[in-house]
């Protein structure tokens, strides 16, 4: 089966994050396609690499890095919300005239398009937030 | 032409549970995540809508998220435990999921 | 490309979060993708459609004009849930007049207010395909 | 002595609002922000909570939230109704806040 | 250094949001500055001393120890909301066993937990300088 | 008065930036003093200089780096909150191994002893959240 992942929130101030990595996991070791992930709204901020969590605690943006390395996922943050939130890749920091960026490896920026066509072209769309 | 609710907030805190359970339709499953599970436990001032649900409604409960809260095995009887690969097994055989945000 | 049918569910009051306005933005794209739209209003979700709405004083953009427009986008069913009004003390006349022209009856303008129960509510909800909440 | 209770969430959707209306104290001041101002209309099923505490209690609300929302001028009787300056004033004129999220 | 009563109300569960563990950060430095910290669990903020959290299964760590040190830190006054339990169907036997060694009293072990009611939780309130909720 | 600022949410996500910029700006105007801003939780995440709003939405960052130069507002990140989150100044980054960093002017990242102590110091804490 095709899945779209939809993300709501930020890593750490909610669990959405965590629950939709253990689903993807879940998903996958079933066999089942994970068409797109797409990080909405705040869920943007899973997509920055200047993250330091504390050695004993989970590291949510490695986790998709890794699963995006490891399954080929499509990693997909939304342009406009990232725009508000401060999630840049190197591209639309210079557009913007912007002195850095800040995107994690194995993400990418895209527009809202691609969560709409994720819900077109997947068996089945599940949303994670707050 | 089931369709899967996900529901992730605790019934105590917010109405999106009630919400869920009155849009939920006979045949229906629904799965308590995250802070969601704290609906699950016998008792409480919850326990008899979630009770009215399941006469027509199969229930399920994720079993880490209970765990986390200190709540493992105190689901009340008819509620399902089930782990992320029966959460995934769950959108599969549901046509189609909402999440009650 | 296939259709399916869309339903955008609305549980949140605007302003004091991004979800309703945020949300909107997606409506608007999957419209261009050519897909069979619906909007539910339920819980504090009414509020994001209560007329009158003025933002000045807060600092923030009134997007509610933006509803106005859905219908030129052919997005014409917006259904409102008739409990969730009555327990907030509101009417439908406390909501905006929001409207499309019916292509199929001589551009006649209809209403895209629709008022359900939550039996209805949740009928609607059955038939959908994809289930969109923020 | 008294104490602002600062509230920012609707009463239709979460519980911070009936806690607050528990734990507030006669002469204490409530104060209605963000959402939280939705409660302040008249004929919901929230408005008799409100008139009971301001049996004992003031109770404001920030005319541009109520106004954002498309509610100025909605608020029922007893309310009073104030700008930033006026919740400053609040904050000030009251010896501690606290603010349920 | 002025020493304050600061009260952290806690009234979310814990792992659903970060809430409960970086409030937590904020009393332990709240210690340090040697101010009269109370907490108080109310509402979903009792589920952030059930006893037995696991927190494997969801890839977090566990923090409820955490609660259990404070008495070392003279954070002895944790006020529970009886209310609070009775709505959730849970009893003080739920919560974690939270003690705290009494210097004044040859380092006899105490409770933490004090159990109030409504009105009595109001009254501590009351009596609070710093009130501080995440 | 002397008001210490607590504010809990990131900005746009949630209204508590507003609102507290709101109050800021109407205490000063009213003769009063704030000692500290101080930002934790996803409150963090008002201090990157990375984000570009739409031209008709407002600027969050640039109102309080506006507000810390005019006013020498004191804007403090939660040092363990920022690096869960990735908000990150030039130092930092440095000790961290990070390329890049994204803290906005006015801002500066400390410890969350600064909440405690605005808390003793100031006649009145205020916090803004979710």
């Amino acid at each position: 089966m095709k899945y779209t992942i939809l993300i709501n929130e930020g890593p750490y101030q909610h669990q959405a994050a965590d629950s939709a990595i253990q689903f993807v996991r879940a998903a996958l070791e079933k066999g089942h396609e994970i068409f797109r992930v797409f990080f909405y709204h705040d869920g943007v901020n899973n997509g920055t690499r200047l993250t330091v969590p504390p050695a004993d605690d989970r590291q949510i943006q490695k986790a998709w890095t890794e699963l995006a390395e490891k399954h080929g996922l499509d990693l997909v943050i939304c342009i406009a919300a990232a725009q508000r939130r401060g999630i840049m890749d190197a591209d639309e920091a210079k557009r913007q005239g912007l002195d850095a960026n800040n995107i994690a490896p194995g993400f990418r920026i895209s527009g809202l398009g691609q969560l709409v066509e994720g819900g077109i072209q997947s068996d089945r769309l599940i949303v994670f937030g707050d | 032409m089931a369709m899967l609710h996900i529901v992730n907030k605790s019934p105590f805190e917010r109405v999106a549970f009630d919400s869920c359970l009155a849009h939920a339709q006979a045949g229906d499953a629904i799965l308590m995540i995250e802070d969601a599970v704290v609906g699950a436990v016998d008792g409480s001032r919850f326990a008899g809508k979630l009770k009215a649900a399941m006469a027509d409604k199969t229930v399920y409960v994720l079993g880490s998220d209970l765990a986390a809260r200190g709540l493992e095995g105190k689901a009340m009887e008819g509620v399902a435990v089930v782990d992320y690969a029966g959460f995934v097994d769950l959108t599969a055989n549901n046509e189609r999921t909402q999440s009650w945000l | 490309m296939t259709t399916k049918n869309f339903l955008f569910v609305n549980r949140k009051a605007p302003y004091g979060t991004v979800y309703a306005l945020e949300s909107l933005e997606v409506v608007l794209i999957s419209a261009a993708f050519e897909q069979n739209v619906s909007l539910a209003f339920i819980d504090d979700g009414v509020y994001q459609i209560t007329k009158g709405q003025n933002s000045k004083g807060i600092g923030m953009k009134n997007f509610s004009p933006t509803y106005r427009a859905l219908g030129d986008y052919d997005i014409n069913k917006l259904y409102v849930s008739t409990e969730s009004l009555e327990e907030r003390g509101l009417t439908v006349d406390d909501l905006m007049e929001l409207t499309y022209e019916d292509a199929d009856d001589d551009y006649a303008e209809k209403p895209s207010i629709i008022l359900v129960n939550r039996e209805e509510m949740a009928a609607m909800m059955a038939g959908q395909d994809v289930v969109l909440s923020f």
